[in-house]
């Protein structure tokens, strides 16, 4: 298939965001801009100042910015897991979506890494951890498995991309230099085609352990120590599961947020949110399940010092946020998600907002009320995080919906190509797929 | 055979005095919080007196326990440091190199009594106190973690007075501040591999104790119980 | 590649750009460095004493660089053996205080706003000098008060040697202190005024009515290291410990029993405990019989019947009757009784309650015969100082020190300090006019420092000797700051809890930091300028020279030595009895050397069964029946027998508890135990590790209480008594009576350094105007306070 | 554009070099000492630096050591006349030190000198040549330099065996 050949006119409307540029977006870009300019000063004066300006202290040493590195990791989940489940299930459904799920991994991951190097003493020694590594430690894990996971999703992201970069050298426009240098030359042959095929069915496979294997290793943080309430077996699946959860919940509200600006209503249609609401409700259960049992076995075993986190939890001084966490990951999206009248791309995005700050609950739940109780008597200390604290958090998500706008700005954020395979290529191919395994269809 | 520094603390003895959290502050320039931070949490202690206080009044079970880093047999907090910044060392102290510490705070959350701390802010003195640290140990830099060591810079003293004198290291050549400032004597350091050391010969008496025991970190900070 | 103009231009821009980027980069990455000074350098350890408070504990002080860079205990002084309180350690902060006086001061702008202006010493002496020439010249000298806290040894001589050759009756004790061993208990049984050493090392059995003996006792260390002998120094002996007390303190905590007692009752349990020895016959029958007076009754010269002890106790402490005032159970009480007296030695130790409330628990060890034996209350003699020359006043001296001394009555007794505050106040008999304040802050150690400030502002001139800015010196015309303990020459005569004296010596580690004077330096000064008999009755230049001249008469002694290893005491005993007695020393030079070289001189022997000088009652036995009280406390008109024997005082609890439904109880912790340590940061992170409250006050509640008035643990309340109110932290605290509130003494200072003024409260203004009638001292346990939110 | 671009690579540049210069250390002594002329003299390096056998530290001279011998002029060098000066204004000569352990360092001269028995030269290299005082040190003291000289002599190399 030559991308010249190929008709845009269809998909004209694909190509619109990188070619015009409205007065909205620098509206946006500038309030973006100068809410990361306030994190951005926040942090340089948490650096001068030290870790005091948080509201960390002893025995409360971890807070928001773990919180936060947890959370960020667990949205990365959206992407390549997703995608390449899709893919590799070949479910048809996937083409329009794929893409804005894979921009969030990549981009996302930067701000889970960048919490827990702002969470640091001394980040003029984050080389230390290259120059002395300690394998033993759990954080180093952390730091080879989001290195890979990183590298594959990019490229992940990277191959699909290929042909629309071609679309946008060959169409002519803004920053053709740029676009030369990443088309890597395509052309469009059938032998690339081929190669590109491979590359990414592969890249799928492997990326689903790697995704796997980040958040059970991000849950390591937590289970490997002996803290009470962290450390469980269960959290390696459990964080796995949050993390799918949070993900889908952030490509719904992506993918929500691209239809209307970009008024791709046709590309990404309810059926989506249907189908991705249904996988959120399947989570939605999954996370009670797993929160369900965890709490229960906490509770039967009746450990005092589990206790006292557990009760701290229900009834205690982490009762608003625990029951919040409950509320927005649960109560809320679990009915809006059960009735397809209401899987709409509006309901699901509201139940996706709601399990967005949920998970983020949850990961402040599990992070904060174990460290406020350890098991020797200890001041009473009660971490609530300090204006710094919350800037960096708002420069995060600011910085990361820049970089994401960025992206559509610059590339496609529904794969052309794609699509235009689907509607070419694949109805051919399903309805061979479909002969395989269903009598009397196809017989012309 | 290599040392293995071990320290009993005979709470039937302990006053519950403080004079250990003291000599420890003064001996390991251990940084001034203020009122402001300290109502924070901010206080370092390397040795603390923690109070168990049960029961309902008037029948009340209380006990106080000065905690100092229990220098485990196998470390929670070793671990999980991600530079190697925090190891035991062959006689079994379980030291920082505050150098390379990045400040991660795992080891502190890491550790299941809780006695590490960590510099939020750079330590600061006054001009007027400058003078009177204690120069055999170093003064701790904003947002590394520091903890109890033994004063083993007292060993190394230790160590090389004894050569200096052309002898071996006798058991009173080197004893931590807080023991040393004991005025109930509840407190007594030494080695553990020796079988007829005082802390070894109290650390197999009927009273004998270790915090936490069931984590399987083997505490050679031993305890003996109140009463008889 | 041509470049223009213009492209030079743009290049300039970016290296600029490059410069500005990179320099703000190194800026902004440059990690402020830490700023110690870890020079190494020659390292001394010098002997001295520890001036944190009045324990007296050897120390020695690491020196490098004339740095004083740590403290440790001196191993050689047999009252501490190398080890330290908190307080003794934190001595280096007060040494190294950053809010030190740094010079002589006068007051600008007015009184208590606390602006004042440099001074030289030259001037402070001129000034001084003038206004005491004339008080002289105007026959005034009487007007002249020395107002002096707790302190020992030749200071105190010289104090009052200068004041009796200037002309003063008034030299103003201002050591009162709660927390103290019941001394007028001691008075009223042993007619010794003042304190007894506690030979707990060798006791079995300590009943401890309120006393603080683990955190505020006037010699801690001495204490804690014979608490861990006590405990576990005797091997297969462990001795029992009993706490009563209203707040379960960290006594109470370490103790093997708390008895929880509503506060001010403590001595009338130990009265119930009296009962029921007497009842069950278990008191010491040889103890009663050969030492004793006014156990049964008895008739005095005059024929008449008196009441004894043991009738009138018999018949009127009931253990029914005791249990409802004290709140303590009726078997508990009979099991007290019965442990108390079964398991020799055993020792009462009370607190200065009201003074009968004292003589309750100080009969208690009568009873049970510890007294003056091994395990008991010892009577430790004195250090054998040379006394000073002898000299004659002047007729301007002996008209002044004719007058009526400003504390009125009593002969020493009680506290006369409050009693000089009403007079001053009152004007009568007449107005000081001149005012020293050596090593007292009455403006803030003193329960309800009001009258004080009432009566300072009587005062046309306040001098203050102290090196720190604290409340009272804030309040002063003239401050002349003392150098502090590390800095300067001074003697220490204390003794052991065996009763051993021991004499420390303290002298300068450091070379005095600041422009400050040692008080005894700059008094010989003064006298110097007075010249004439009061130059002749302290013929001194300096204070050391005071003492080299009084430490003649321990050097002549022949008796005791230089610190050393603890030796066998029987062994001393016979070679000093036999005259055989070898110090170490030879000469006196040989002597001095030594003294300071090991840190003082110590007399390990006690003697036994020296009556005249354990019993100084009329009797010479231990009175049962306070027949020297009669001289003492009621020096006019008959009184009952029931008032002289120990009894069960009105408990003035207030009109009405209807607006005020607790009680305050003001405790002590033992880091700041004194109200001078504030100011030190290694204390103040730990003043109540029981609940790991640092750095301000707060106000213990019953956790039961606090739900019913819905007040939560770390909650802002206000404290308040009929005299005034002080905002704290409400904290649950499971070791407080459900009618009783409990609040530190040691913060809420109004002057003071960084790190103490205006942190926290001080609870002491919350205290009632009532004093006790006979230890003219407000009493504790008598406030009554109510509490809400704030 | 470009040649802003280009500017802005040379300005990098250029303060990677003066970075890299500033970062070395120097320091100049109040009078220029000759180690050279007092070691030809035969004078032992304990005379002026007394403590390095049996304290942690080695110590500078002190001035009353200089004025043992310069209390009258010895020498023509101008110099000399500043110990007189010194003395005069009864100061102590303000010697730079060279050699300056990081904090967290616990490093002792006895134990390295008087114990190990090791050769000034080992450290401080040829100091006793110089004519001129060295305004860096000469021997570059980094922590494997330490660890390597540790590990060869079976010294301990145990992180708590120097960082405190």
């Amino acid at each position: 298939m030559d991308p010249k050949r190929m008709s845009l006119e269809e998909d004209a409307i694909l190509l619109q965001p990188i070619q015009r540029t409205g007065k909205a977006f620098y509206v946006t870009l500038f309030s973006l801009l100068a809410v990361i300019l306030w994190a951005a000063w926040a942090y340089m004066y948490q650096y001068r100042n030290g870790l005091g300006v948080t509201g960390l202290a002893r025995p409360i040493f971890w807070g928001v910015y773990i919180t936060n590195f947890v959370f960020f990791i667990g949205i990365s989940h959206a992407g390549t897991l997703i995608s390449a489940i899709l893919r590799l299930a070949k479910a048809e459904w996937r083409r329009s979506i794929t893409r804005s799920a894979e921009v969030i991994t990549v981009l996302v991951l930067f701000f889970g890494v960048g919490n827990i190097l702002m969470d640091l003493g001394r980040p003029d020694r984050m080389l230390n951890i290259l120059q002395y590594p300690h394998f033993k430690s759990p954080l180093l894990w952390d730091v080879s498995s989001i290195t890979v996971y990183l590298t594959a999703s990019s490229i992940y992201l990277y191959l699909p991309l290929i042909p629309d970069i071609a679309i946008l050298r060959d169409h002519g426009g803004k920053y053709q230099w740029l676009y030369r240098i990443l088309a890597l030359g395509w052309k469009g042959t059938e032998k690339q085609h081929h190669l590109l095929e491979r590359g990414i069915s592969i890249m799928a496979i492997l990326v689903i352990p790697i995704a796997v294997s980040v958040h059970t290793v991000v849950s390591f943080v937590f289970a490997m120590t002996i803290q009470p309430m962290w450390h469980t077996a269960i959290f390696g699946p459990y964080f796995v599961a949050g993390a799918i959860f949070s993900g889908i919940a952030a490509l719904i509200v992506a993918m929500n947020l691209i239809r209307k600006v970009y008024h791709l209503e046709d590309y990404l249609r309810p059926v989506h949110f249907n189908n991705l609401g249904v996988l959120l409700l399947v989570m939605t259960l999954l996370w009670f399940y797993f929160t369900f049992t965890e709490y229960l076995t906490t509770y039967y075993g009746g450990e005092p010092i589990h206790m006292t986190i557990f009760w701290n939890k229900f009834t205690g001084r982490f009762a608003p946020y625990f029951w919040g966490m409950f509320l927005f990951c649960f109560v809320i999206p679990l009915p809006i998600l059960s009735f397809q009248k209401t899987r709409t791309p509006y309901g699901t995005l509201i139940a996706s907002i709601s399990v967005i700050i949920g998970m983020w609950l949850e990961r402040y739940v599990i992070v904060v009320p174990t460290l406020t109780h350890p098991r020797l008597p200890n001041e009473t200390v009660l971490y609530s995080p300090t204006w710094v604290e919350w800037s960096v958090f708002a420069g995060c998500v600011s910085f990361f919906i820049l970089l994401y706008m960025t992206f559509t700005k610059l590339f496609p954020i529904v794969s052309i190509w794609e699509v235009q395979e689907g509607r070419e290529k694949s109805m051919a191919e399903v309805q061979e797929r479909i002969k395989t395994y269903l009598p009397g269809i196809g017989v012309e | 055979m290599m040392h293995k520094w071990g320290m009993v603390i005979d709470l039937d003895r302990c006053s519950g005095c403080q004079a250990c959290m003291a000599a420890c502050h003064a001996e390991n320039n251990i940084a001034i919080v203020g009122p402001e931070e300290a109502a924070k949490g901010r206080t370092i202690h390397w040795i603390e007196l923690l109070p168990y206080i049960e029961g309902e009044f008037p029948h009340i079970k209380a006990r106080l326990l000065p905690r100092p880093c229990m220098h485990c047999e196998h470390p929670a907090c070793i671990k999980v440091c991600p530079v190697g910044a925090t190891y035991a060392n062959e006689e079994g102290i379980v030291g920082i190199i505050h150098s390379r510490c990045i400040g991660c705070r795992y080891c502190t959350t890491a550790c299941p009594y809780t006695v590490r701390s960590f510099n939020w802010y750079e330590p600061r003195w006054p001009k007027e106190m400058k003078g009177s640290l204690n120069r055999d140990v170093s003064v701790r830099k904003k947002g590394v973690v520091e903890k109890c060591s033994f004063c083993h810079h007292r060993l190394l003293r230790a160590r090389e007075k004894a050569r200096a004198e052309n002898r071996e290291l006798l058991p009173d050549d080197y004893i931590p501040a807080c023991v040393q400032a004991c005025p109930s004597q509840a407190m007594y350091f030494g080695d553990l591999n020796d079988p007829f050391s005082k802390v070894s010969e109290l650390s197999r008496e009927r009273r004998a104790f270790k915090l936490l025991e069931d984590l399987g970190t083997e505490p050679k900070v031993i305890y003996l119980s109140e009463g008889m | 590649m041509k470049f223009s103009r213009r492209d030079f231009l743009k290049m300039g821009g970016g290296v600029g750009v490059a410069m500005a980027l990179g320099g703000g980069f190194v800026q902004w990455t440059h990690w402020p460095e830490s700023d110690s000074s870890n020079a190494p350098g020659i390292e001394k350890w010098i002997p001295t004493i520890c001036g944190q408070c009045t324990g007296g504990c050897g120390t020695l002080v690491r020196v490098i660089d004339g740095w004083a860079v740590n403290i440790a205990g001196n191993p050689l002084h047999p009252l501490n053996r190398g080890t330290l309180c908190p307080k003794g350690i934190a001595g280096l902060q007060a040494l190294y205080d950053p809010d030190r006086l740094r010079s002589p001061l006068k007051r600008i702008g007015n009184r208590g706003e606390g602006h004042f202006e440099p001074i030289s010493w030259k001037e402070a002496l001129h000034q001084v000098s003038k206004v005491l020439i004339e008080l002289r010249e105007k026959g005034e000298t009487h007007q002249l008060v020395v107002l002096g806290g707790r302190y020992r040894g030749l200071m105190r001589s010289l104090w009052e040697r200068f004041l009796k050759a200037f002309g003063s009756p008034n030299y103003i004790d201002n050591q009162f202190r709660w927390e103290d061993p019941p001394l007028e208990g001691l008075l009223l049984t042993q007619g010794i005024y003042d304190l007894p050493a506690y030979d707990i090392e060798k006791a079995q059995y300590i009943l401890s009515f309120g006393s603080g003996i683990l955190e505020s006792f006037w010699s801690p260390v001495q204490m804690l290291r014979g608490y861990g002998h006590f405990r576990r120094g005797r091997p297969g002996l462990r001795g029992r410990f009993v706490q009563i007390e209203s707040r379960l303190s960290s006594t109470g905590i370490k103790a093997d029993e708390w008895v929880p007692i509503q506060p001010g009752t403590e001595g009338v349990l130990a009265l119930g405990i009296a009962h029921m020895i007497l009842k069950e016959g278990l008191y010491h029958k040889a103890f009663i019989a050969e030492q004793a007076f006014g156990f049964e009754n008895w008739k005095d010269s005059e024929g008449r019947e008196h009441l004894g002890f043991k009738e009138f106790i018999l018949s009127e402490y009931e253990p029914a009757v005791v249990s409802k005032q004290t709140g303590v159970p009726i078997d508990q009480i009979i099991r007290l009784a019965r442990e108390f007296s079964s398991n020799l030695p055993s020792l009462a130790i009370g607190y200065r309650d009201r003074p009968f409330h004292q003589m309750a628990v100080s009969v208690l060890n009568g009873l049970v015969g510890s007294i003056d034996v091994p395990g008991g209350l010892l009577i430790p003699r004195s250090v054998p100082y040379r006394p000073f020359p002898s000299f004659s006043e002047d007729t301007i001296a002996q008209r002044g020190n004719s007058q009526r001394p400003l504390f009125g009555r009593n002969e020493g007794v009680g506290s006369p300090s409050y009693l000089f505050a009403k007079n001053v106040i009152s004007g009568k008999p007449y107005k000081p006019k001149v005012l020293f304040l050596y090593y007292t802050n009455p403006l803030f150690s003193n329960p309800n420092p009001e009258y004080f400030f009432k009566a300072f502002q009587e005062i046309p001139l306040i001098i203050s000797f102290s090196p720190y800015l604290d409340d009272s010196t804030k309040f002063s015309d003239l401050v002349l700051p003392d150098h502090t303990p590390f800095e300067r020459w001074q003697d220490d005569p204390v003794f052991l809890s065996n009763g051993f004296p021991a004499l420390g010596i303290r002298q300068p580690v450091v070379s005095p930091l600041y422009q400050t004077k040692a008080t005894g330096d700059f008094l010989l000064e003064i006298v110097r300028e007075l010249g004439g008999q009061i130059q002749k009755a302290l013929p001194w230049n300096e204070f050391k020279e005071v003492m080299i001249y009084c430490l003649r008469g321990v050097f002549e002694a022949k008796r005791g030595d230089i610190f050393g290893l603890q030796f066998d005491e029987a062994w001393t005993r016979l070679l000093q009895r036999g005259g055989w007695s070898v110090p170490t020393y030879q000469t006196f030079e040989e002597f001095l050397n030594l003294l300071y070289e090991k840190g003082g001189w110590w007399d390990p022997v006690y003697d036994f069964g020296e009556r005249s000088r354990v019993f100084r009652t009329p009797s010479n036995k231990f009175e049962f029946y306070a027949q020297g009280s009669q001289k003492t406390l009621f020096p006019v008109g008959k009184i009952k027998d029931s008032n002289v024997l120990p009894h069960a005082e009105d408990l003035k609890q207030g009109e009405t508890d209807q607006p005020y439904p607790f009680t305050l109880h003001v405790f002590r912790t033992i880091s700041l135990t004194g109200g001078r340590n504030a100011n030190q940061p290694w204390l103040q992170s730990m003043v109540g590790q029981h609940l790991f409250e640092r750095w301000r006050t707060w106000v213990e509640i019953n956790p039961e209480t606090a739900k019913k008035m819905s007040i939560s643990d770390g909650d802002w309340v206000w404290v308040e008594s009929r005299r005034g109110r002080i905002k704290a932290i409400a904290r649950h605290y499971k070791g407080t009576l459900p009618n009783v509130v409990n609040i530190p003494f040691g913060q809420g200072h109004r002057g003071g350094g960084r790190w103490s003024k205006g942190i926290g409260e001080n609870p002491y203004h919350l205290i009632d105007d009532h004093l006790d009638p006979v230890t003219g001292f407000p009493v504790q346990g008598t406030t009554k306070v109510k509490i809400y939110k704030a | 554009m470009k040649s802003f671009l280009i500017g802005l690579a040379i300005g990098i540049l250029f303060l990677l070099l003066l970075i890299s210069l500033g970062s070395s250390f120097r320091s100049e002594q109040p009078l220029s000492f000759n180690h050279k002329k007092h070691n030809d003299q035969g004078i032992e390096c304990t005379t002026c630096h007394a403590h390095f056998k049996e304290q942690t530290f080695s110590g500078m001279p002190a001035l009353s050591v200089c004025l043992e011998c310069h209390k009258d002029p010895l020498s023509q060098h101008p110099d000399e006349e500043k110990i007189r000066q010194y003395h005069k204004d009864g100061k102590e000569i303000s010697w730079k030190r060279l050699y300056q352990m990081p904090e967290d360092i616990f490093f002792s001269h006895r134990r390295h000198v008087g114990i190990a028995q090791l050769d000034c030269r080992q450290c401080h290299g040829e100091i006793g040549q110089s004519e001129t005082p060295p305004v860096k040190p000469l021997v570059k003291m980094t922590m494997k330099w330490c660890m390597d000289c540790h590990a060869k002599s079976k010294a301990n190399n145990d992180c708590l065996a120097c960082h405190v």
